[in-house]
Formats: C-alpha cells, structure tokens, sequence
C-alpha cells in the first residue's frame, strides 16, 4: 500500500462512521427470534455477531425431569419445522440405551414420514429464502404445497406440525391404506413443484445474481466449524450420516448424495432443492419395499434404561442432529444434551459474512437455515 | 375534541361516528411480522394462500408504528420479555395483542422452568386468548374474529387495557 | 491404523489417559491438566479427528465432567474423550484454538455449567440474559423465583 | 369578477378534481395491487370488507389511519420527519399538471411540460433522504442513502429516455407529444428508450425489482420505518400517486396517450395507464430484488450508454429521414 | 398571469392539504406518548449509538456524477427539441459534447467508483 493510499484510507475512516445496527429479534428476515448486532459502513457489513438465548426454553432441563416418554413430544418443539426427525433422534438414543429392536416395519414407515419432514421442511427453507432476497410469492407457492403435505401428515399423526408420531421401539400407529395413494400424488406434486422452483427462482437472473459467489464457505472452514448438513455438502463435502453412519434402515436405500463446488449461497440453495428430489426418491423405495408386521415393538410401561450413555446422531434437514443421553437407571434421563445442527452452523456466520454488503448478509444468514427453536433449545 | 377517549356520550352522532370507526379499525388489522415460535410458523400458514389472512384485511408490517395488532406466537423467556415491552410500547395506539398458543396464554409445556414467562400477560395486556399447541389456523382466524367483534362493541365486553 | 492402536499410542504419551469401550463407542478418559495437549494430539495424528461435533459437561453430583464428541470425517471414526472438573471451581483450557466451532460449545458450557475455559476468545453468557444468576444446568440449581413461592408457602 | 381572480377559482377547481382524482385513484391502486398480487398468489384478497370483493377495504384502511396516532421519535429532526410527506406528496400532486388524460383534459399544457415532468420528479427523492434523516433511526438512514444513489443513478437514463421522444415530436409540450403519435405510437420507433423509460421508472418508484430503499427483508420498512398514522398514510398515498403519474407519462410518451380507435379517448387513456400499472405489478410479485450495487452499475454502465446512444441514432435518424 | 399559475397554487394547496389533514388526523387521532413508545425502533433491542453519522464520501462522488450528466441533460432538453431547425452542425456540436461527458463517465468507471456501493 503506497503513502498516498494510506492517507486516503484513513481519512475515509475519518469521514464514514460505523453504525451498529440490530437485526432482530424482531425482523423480518432473522427467521425468528436471532439477534445479529452488525456494524456497517454505508452499505458494507464490517462485522456481524449473532446473539442468542430469545428463544432458550430451558429444554435440557426440563429434560431431566420428565420419564422417557413424556419428553417425545417436547422434542417436536425444539426444531418445529422438523418435528419427526427430533422425535427420531430422540428415540433413537434411548433404543440404544435399552438395546431394543425396533420392528422392521416401524423402520420404514419412519422412514417415509422422516423424508417427507425433510421435504416439508426445505420446502419452507425455499419459500423463506425468496422471500429474503425480496421475491414474495415462492413463499405462498411453496406453502401451498405444505398445506397438502401438512393433510398427508394429519391423516397419519392426527397433527398439522408438532406431531408426536414416534415412540420408543417403533411408531404410534401404522399407515392408513388410504394414505399410499395420496401418497404418490403428492410425491408427484412436490417434484412438479421443485421442478418449477428450480425454473422460476434458481434459474432467475437476479437470483442468480444474488447467491452466486456470495457467502463461500471453503471446506476447510466448514470442517473447522463441524458444519453439517446441506451447508456442508454445498461446500462440497459428500458426508451425509445416512450414507457415512447408516441407521435405522438408510443402508437399504439407493439415493444421491448432492453437493455443490463453490459453497456459496446458490449451491447450498440447488443442494436443498436437489435434496427433495432424492427424498421423494427413498420415500418410493421405502413404500414399495415396505415390510408386513408389527409397528411397535414390546415396551414396558416404566422405561428404566440401564446406567450408561450414548451419542446418536441421525441427518436432519439441517445437518447433524446429535442426542447425548446419560441414564443413571432412573425413568427420567440424567443428562439430554441436544447437538442441534442450526446452533453449529450459525457460528460460521460472522466468518463468512464479515465484508459483505447488507443484502448480503440477509442473503446468506437466510441460506444458514436456522431454527431459533433448535438453536436456543 | 378527542373520540377515542371521550367518556362514553349516550347520542345518535357520536355513537355512528364511533361505529365507523371501530368498523375500520377493526377491518384492517395490520399484524406486525414477529414470530418467536412454532406457531409463528402457522401465522405464516394463516396468511398463506390457503387460510388467506388478507380476505379478512389483514396485512403484516415490519414495523410495530404501522401495525395494529400484535400476535405472540411462541413462548416468552426473560430475555424475550423486554423486547416484547419494547415492541409493545412502541406500537401506536389503539393496539391489541393475542395471545396465539400455549405458551404465549400460560407457559405451555416450558412452564415454570428457570427462563420462562409464563404467560404473555404478565408483560403486556392480551385481548384474546388462544389456546393450542400450535393452534391451527382454522383457530386463528377465529381467534381474530372474536378481536373483531370485541372491537366493535368495547362497552359490552370491556376493554383490557 | 485401528482406533485402539492409536489410543493405545495416545495413552503411552500422555500417562494420565485411559481409554475402554462402551458399547461401540470408544471412549478416552483424560485429566484436566492434559486437555488441551490431547485435543491438540488427537486433531493433528492418527485419523485425525478433526471434526468436533459436540462440547458438552455433564454434573455427576461431586464433578462436573466434560464431554467431547469427536469425529475424522476422512477414516470415518468416533471418539468420546472427557475430563473431570473439579465441581467448586471448574476450570480448563479452552480447544477453541483446534477447533474453531468449540467457541459456542464452551459458551453453551461455561452458560448453563459455570465451567471456564481458559483462553476462551469471548467466554460470555450465550442463551441467558447477562444479569441472569447461577448455572441452571447444575444437578443443585434452584429457581429464586420458585425458590420464593416455595418459602411463603 | 375580475380576471386573475376567475383564473384562480378555475384553478382551485382544477386543483380539487386532480385531489380527488389522487386519493381515489390510490385506494383504488392499493385495493388494485392487493387483488392482483392475490390472484398470482392463488388468493383470494380482501372480500369481506365490503362484499363481494373488498371494495371498502382501502377506505376502511384510510380511516383506520387517519384515527391512529401519529408517533413522532424523540431523537427524531421534527421538522424534516414533519415536513418529509408534504414534499412526497406534493411532488406527486404537481407531476398531475402536465398529463394530457383526453384532448383539452389537462390542467395545464406547459411549453415545457417534459422538463418539468423531469423536474417535478426528481423531487421525491429529496423526501425519502428527509425522511430517512430526520427519523433517527438507522434502517430508515439506510434506506434514505439507497434512495438517493438509486435514484440519481436512474433519473438521466429516465431523462434521456424522455429526450429521445422528444426529438421525434420537436417539441416539449405533452399534448403536442400525444398528437405527433396520431399515426404510429413512439414505443414502434422507440423501443429501447421505451425499455430504458420503464427500467428507470421502476427505480423512480421503487418498485420491485429495485424496491431497495423500503426491502422489507434487511430494513423492516426502509426511510418510513418510523412514520405510523396519518403521516404514513400519506406516504402511502403519494407513492400510488407516483406510480399513477410515472405510468401516464409512460402512455404519453411512448403508447400514443389518448389515441386509439372506437373507444372514447379518455377510456383509451386509462386503459393504456392501467396495463403499464398492471404490468408494474405483476413484476414486483415476481421478481426478486437485486442488490444496490447491481442497481447502481446496471444504471450507470448500461441505461446510461444505452440511452446515450439511443439518443444519438435517434437525432441522426430524424437529421437523415 | 403566467402559465405556472397551476403550479405555484398546486404546491402551495397540497401543502395546505397535508397539512389540514394532519390537524384532522390529529382530533380524531388518541395521542398518549411514552418515553418508550418515542425511542427509536431497533428491532425491539435498545439502539446503539447515534444513527445520524457521516456517512462515506463515495456516495458524493457518485451525486457530482449526476450532477454532471444532469446538468447536461438540462442542456439537451432546447437541443432535442429544436433539433429540426439546429440541423446536422448543431447535432454534430452536441455529440462532441456528449463525448466530452462520456469520458467523463470512463474515467469514473475505471476509477471504480460506479461500483462501490
């Protein structure tokens, strides 16, 4: 840097204040309850910090003191928008715990409704996040979608959201037969519409314009963070825990695994959308391959597991959902710690948006995918 | 001369004039963008094409100055309370609050534990209750319809504030 | 390399070590002094476990012990490594210097726990409000708001 | 009574039709964009105030903001958060001068009614930097800044767009414009500057794809985050003013203003201006928004040259045929 | 009276308009200011800090800009009206005036100052 360079670098310091601006708790665009306390300078964004703890609803806690059961449905509030997968995890540790087979049905059907709360979830990611880059409409197009998927849901978990399906060693209740045919249109829906997605919002020139080269998250950064999830494979980074560490019945499964080149915003959005295509893909495979039997397997009435821990993790639609549970023998868990993927992602923020423009930051905040509920628990 | 806060004048005029008034207020219902929660997301669900909050006048504003009601959507903690004054006080007069959820009404499953408020009315006053867990937009709706008509008729039903 | 190979080796140069496998997990006992050496160790040798996937501690009543959940994406391994604190006045080194994604962990950890990590960047308060008292995730944390309902009672 | 006089009342007539030309014109846009962004939505808009389709539903929004209260910021600059809507909206009211709506149907036909359209309209920048200043408030202060470039990056593109219709009539007047397009409408022989013209207006009105100053996702309601009330409202009414004006000028200019066969020229007029105000709609419902600096540079290192050139060809055309 | 007569009154009864139904809105209006209520709105969070600052000089240079080519504009608005009677001589003077500018608008580019926002 020549003299005559510095001297105009800090006589622009001189001239241009830095505002301190506060995203959220209530803004538009902070997809809940996230604070971000941003210093810009004009229209660049010198630094961003994200500030938790609006939404922290004390969950571990409350944890310790439920039996085993009870704590299922609180787990549907903790990532609302992925009610399944959390009950999935969940149970999942505590199978693991009592060493208990879970009937191969219960697998599948699991399975199926965990994929289409995959689907019902990007869904929602790819309205929200037209809507941050200030397109309105995808967002009622994609919701249309979700309401029909939302009475797919309703027809088996009697809930819209927040559904309490899964038990500890299987499923509350088999699939209605009259599911499987509204089943397979609505599968066909949800293709037609990422379809259309893809043409009208990932292919559009401002879209383009805004997500292409914005917000790169180089892989090694990403691994540095333990980023998971489609922001992960954006980044290019093929690891995906029902491929790498299969559980439950994935192994049976023939699916893709996307992932982008550049780690920017527009290849974690393609990621995403892509996503659902191979969802709707295990979710044929799981139908026709679904086994006869049992949905629930033989569970006593006071779950007691035996002293000892264990770490699970499963693919939630945001990345790595782990559950570390401690049992001291007791019907109540004695630790519950939640690995939520959106509470690590977040963190890379401040590295990958600092020197961004304003509508950037929104640009790659709102391709983060956070669920405030998940992130302060 | 001040309508709003007058005391109630038994007369032809003034009760149109208020009638009309109260007719518009309660036909636009601008409802601040502040979701905490779960529900939020089926706040998002009620003003999307399905549910279609806007038949009923209601649009949603980013700013509580241009907004009218205000729907908690989700549970409070300690942190969150202050920003829910906050919002609150700077809303415009007149403003009503619902209370949409478990939570928002008592605490919902988190009640009583170390962060939570339990109950949004201990912070800011709720005009209508809303139970349900998140409650669907079918209820939502409804749960407007009841501030509509508490709008229409505040002597009869009485004013929370 | 098998993993028992490479904690037996870990062990060897860190003498306070053990390890013993629970279940499928392997898991890797070390004391609090040698932390930050072994974290250090653990992400730079052997199948490099460079991928932290959760920081968490657990109060067992007389000690708060510390949990790290590590994986190496590239052999495909994982590994369960803790520490035990002492419950009066926990503290410890900070891994935020190994793996960058740590700084919210011991946030989260140091919030709810009352652990300090030592050389933490900004060890603050992250889902509690800053005036908030105590660590509620300690086994002996009382509410003072439940605490007062229960004393007029 | 005296002459001046006369002129006077004439044009406080004048000035009374145009007003309420204005109000209800923009219930009427707002009610408008409501329905129109519903049907591409698959919505069904405002139907229950005022049945069946929600006639009433602007008016009532009207009356529900004249009765709220107006909160002015305590650290706000009283003065230009006060004045800020006055100058919006009078900008909006005089742009109303110079548009012929039907043969002999205009307030006044200025020599130089182009220029002055072009001047008028550069008010309204000045509005959202007062107001964006004079909140106290940073999305607001955000928002004014972005106003400000944007709007100074597309008013010579909107200008020079202007002049080249203006050397096809030789002439400023409006009225002379709209009867120089008698036989064929100006968009024939003008298409790029027609493009550029609306491009511009778009960011003249911030309008999507280049709403910048109020982008709902990153500054909550932009330059007007803390007006609330009345003062809001008259925001409000001055941007469907706007919108109303910068298409009119649209149809002069370019779509030939009152001329068409069989319908009655007024009824041309309208039509025309409700399908570029459709049009406008239809593309903020669409369209994302692009970013301020792709704003800036797509006005500066595209509109700019294009309609430079656009110019040029345009007198050299009109100097050889 | 002069053509602008329209003019002058239309700015001055807008004026007068806005300001009548700001006095009606504020009858009919409640008014119950708080010290909370008039604090600046920063997504429910206390504002940090002054929100009127300096803000960067490129935003100037970007309006001498404008200025520049608005000025011009001004200039061409006689021009492209009496284009038929100035003749090629007269459209060839403006090009090279135009040039000038347009060098101008190469220079800021090269500079980079277009895109710095």
């Amino acid at each position: 840097m020549t003299t005559a360079e510095k001297t105009a670098t800090q006589s622009e310091e001189v001239l241009e204040q830095v505002l301190t601006v506060n995203f959220g708790p209530q803004h538009p665009s902070t997809h809940g309850v996230l604070r971000v306390v941003a210093r810009i300078r004009g229209e660049y964004l010198q630094d961003a910090e994200p500030d938790l703890g609006y939404l922290h609803r004390c969950f571990e806690k409350i944890a310790e003191g439920w039996t085993y059961p009870q704590i299922v449905p609180l787990t549907d509030r903790l990532d609302y928008l992925a009610a399944i997968t959390n009950e999935w995890a969940y149970v999942l540790a505590v199978e693991k715990l009592l060493g208990l087979q879970v009937p191969e049905r219960a697998e599948y059907i699991r399975v199926i409704v965990g994929e289409l709360q995959r689907i019902l979830s990007h869904l929602l990611w790819m309205g929200a996040y037209a809507l941050d880059l200030g397109a309105t409409t995808p967002f009622l197009y994609v919701f249309q979608e979700r309401e029909r998927l939302y009475d797919l849901m309703q027809l088996v978990t009697g809930a819209r959201m927040t559904y309490n399906y899964l038990r500890i060693g299987g499923v509350k209740r088999d699939l209605p037969p009259e599911f499987f045919p509204l089943l397979e249109k609505a599968l066909d829906n949800v293709l037609k519409v990422a379809d259309e997605y893809q043409a009208l919002v990932l292919e559009n020139v401002i879209f383009q314009a805004r997500t292409k080269g914005i917000g790169v998250l180089p892989p090694d950064l990403a691994r540095q963070y333990a980023i998971s999830g489609p922001m992960l494979r954006g980044s290019g980074v093929a690891w995906d825990l029902r491929r790498s560490e299969p559980y439950s019945v994935y192994d049976r499964f023939d699916f893709a695994v996307p992932t982008g080149q550049n780690g920017d915003c527009y290849d974690r959005a393609v990621c995403r959308v892509e996503e659902i295509r191979q969802s709707a893909r295990i979710i044929r495979q799981a139908v026709a391959g679904l086994p006869a039997g049992e949905v629930r397997a033989k569970v006593p009435a006071a779950i007691r597991p035996p002293a000892g821990e264990v770490y699970t993790a499963i693919e939630s639609p945001r990345g790595e959902l782990g559950v570390y549970l401690v049992s001291d023998g007791g019907p109540q868990p004695y630790r519950l710690k939640w690995r939520a993927p959106s509470f690590v992602n977040l963190q890379v923020l401040p590295e990958i948006a600092r020197g961004a423009k304003v509508a950037d930051f929104i640009a790659i905040l709102g391709s983060i995918d956070i669920i405030l509920g998940e992130v302060d628990r | 001369m001040d309508l709003i806060h007058a005391p109630f004048v038994p007369g032809v005029i003034q009760t149109t004039v208020d009638q009309v008034i109260n007719w518009s207020r309660k036909s636009s219902l601008w409802y601040m963008l502040y979701g905490i929660a779960c529900c939020s997301i089926e706040m998002m669900a009620t003003g999307a094409s399905r549910y279609d909050f806007d038949r009923f006048g209601l649009i949603y504003r980013g700013s509580p100055r241009q907004s009218d009601l205000m729907l908690v959507t989700g549970n409070v903690n300690l942190k969150m309370a202050k920003v829910l004054k906050q919002l609150y006080d700077q809303m415009a007069e007149p403003k009503w609050v619902i209370a949409v959820g478990s939570c928002a009404v008592s605490g919902g499953p988190f009640r009583g534990s170390y962060n939570m408020v339990d109950g949004v009315d201990q912070v800011v006053p709720v005009d209508v209750y809303l139970p349900g867990c998140p409650p669907r937009p079918e209820a939502l709706l409804d749960a407007v319809l009841k501030l509509q008509r508490k709008i229409m008729r505040p002597q009869r039903q009485g004013v929370a504030s | 390399m098998n993993l028992e190979a490479f904690l037996t080796e870990v062990k060897s140069r860190f003498p306070g070590a053990s390890f013993e496998q629970a279940g499928q997990d392997w898991v890797l006992r070390v004391p609090a002094a040698e932390w930050e050496a072994v974290a250090g160790y653990l992400a730079g040798h052997g199948p490099r476990f460079d991928y932290l996937s959760s920081l968490t501690a657990v109060d067992r009543g007389d000690r708060l012990e510390l949990v790290l959940h590590l994986r190496a994406l590239a052999a495909g391994e994982r590994l369960t490594v803790k520490t035990d604190l002492n419950r009066e006045q926990p503290e410890v080194a900070s891994v935020t210097g190994i793996w960058k994604t740590a700084n919210w962990h011991e946030r989260e950890v140091y919030d709810l726990f009352g652990v300090v990590f030592r050389g933490h960047p900004k060890l603050r308060r992250i889902l509690l409000a800053e005036d908030f008292e105590g660590h509620p995730l300690r086994k002996d944390y009382v509410d003072p708001r439940r605490r007062k309902v229960e004393g007029q009672a | 009574m005296s002459k001046p006089l006369l002129e006077l009342l004439i044009a406080g007539i004048k000035f009374a039709l145009v007003l309420g030309f204005v109000s209800v014109n923009a219930l009427f846009l707002i009610w408008l964009e409501r329905k129109v962004s519903a049907r591409i939505q698959n919505r069904m808009g405002p139907i229950y105030v005022g049945r069946p389709q929600g006639w009433l539903q602007t008016a009532a929004d009207a009356l529900k903001l004249l009765t709220k209260e107006d909160i002015i910021p305590a650290g706000a600059d009283r003065l230009t958060f006060v004045v800020a809507p006055a100058v919006l909206f009078t900008s909006a009211v005089l742009l109303f001068v110079v548009i012929p709506f039907g043969p002999g149907l205009i307030v006044r036909d200025l020599k130089l009614g182009v220029a002055y359209a072009a001047a008028v309209s550069g008010l309204a920048v000045i509005s959202l930097v007062m107001a964006g200043w004079g909140s106290n408030n940073k999305y607001s202060l955000v928002g004014a800044l972005r106003s400000a470039s944007q709007m100074i990056s597309y008013e010579v593109s909107l200008i020079l767009a202007m002049l080249s219709v203006v050397i096809l009539a030789g002439s400023l007047s409006t009225v002379e414009i709209v009867e120089a397009q008698s036989r064929i409408w100006f968009i024939a022989l003008q298409p790029l500057g027609f493009l550029i013209y609306f491009i511009a207006l778009l960011a003249e009105l911030n309008r999507a794809p280049f709403d910048l100053p109020e982008a709902e996702s990153e500054l909550v309601a932009g330059y007007n985050t803390e007006y609330s009330g009345m003062r809001w409202a008259i925001f409000f009414l001055a941007e469907y003013a706007n919108l109303f004006a910068g298409s009119a000028l649209a149809v002069t200019l370019f779509l030939g203003g009152w001329q068409g066969p069989w319908l009655p020229p007024v009824v041309w007029f309208f039509l025309k201006t409700f399908l570029v105000i459709v049009v406008a709609m239809w593309l903020r419902w669409t369209l994302p928004r692009v970013r301020p600096d792709q704003l800036t540079s797509l006005g500066w290192k595209l509109l700019l040259p294009a309609a430079l050139v656009n110019l040029g060809v345009t007198g050299f055309l009109v100097l050889a045929g | 009276m002069s053509e602008y007569l329209e003019v002058g009154l239309f700015l001055v009864a807008s004026a007068l308009f806005y300001a009548v139904t700001m006095f009606m809105a504020s009858l009919v209006s409640p008014h119950a200011p708080t010290a909370a209520k008039q604090s600046p709105y920063e997504c429910g969070e206390q504002p940090v800090g002054e929100a009127q600052v300096r803000f960067g000089p490129n935003y100037y240079i970007i309006a001498l800009i404008f200025v520049l080519f608005d000025v011009e504009a001004i200039f061409l608005f006689p021009w492209a009206a009496a284009l038929r009677e100035v003749g090629m001589a007269g459209f060839i003077e403006m090009l090279v005036f135009i040039g000038v500018l347009l060098v101008g608008l190469v220079y800021a580019w090269r500079k980079k100052v277009l895109s710095w926002i």
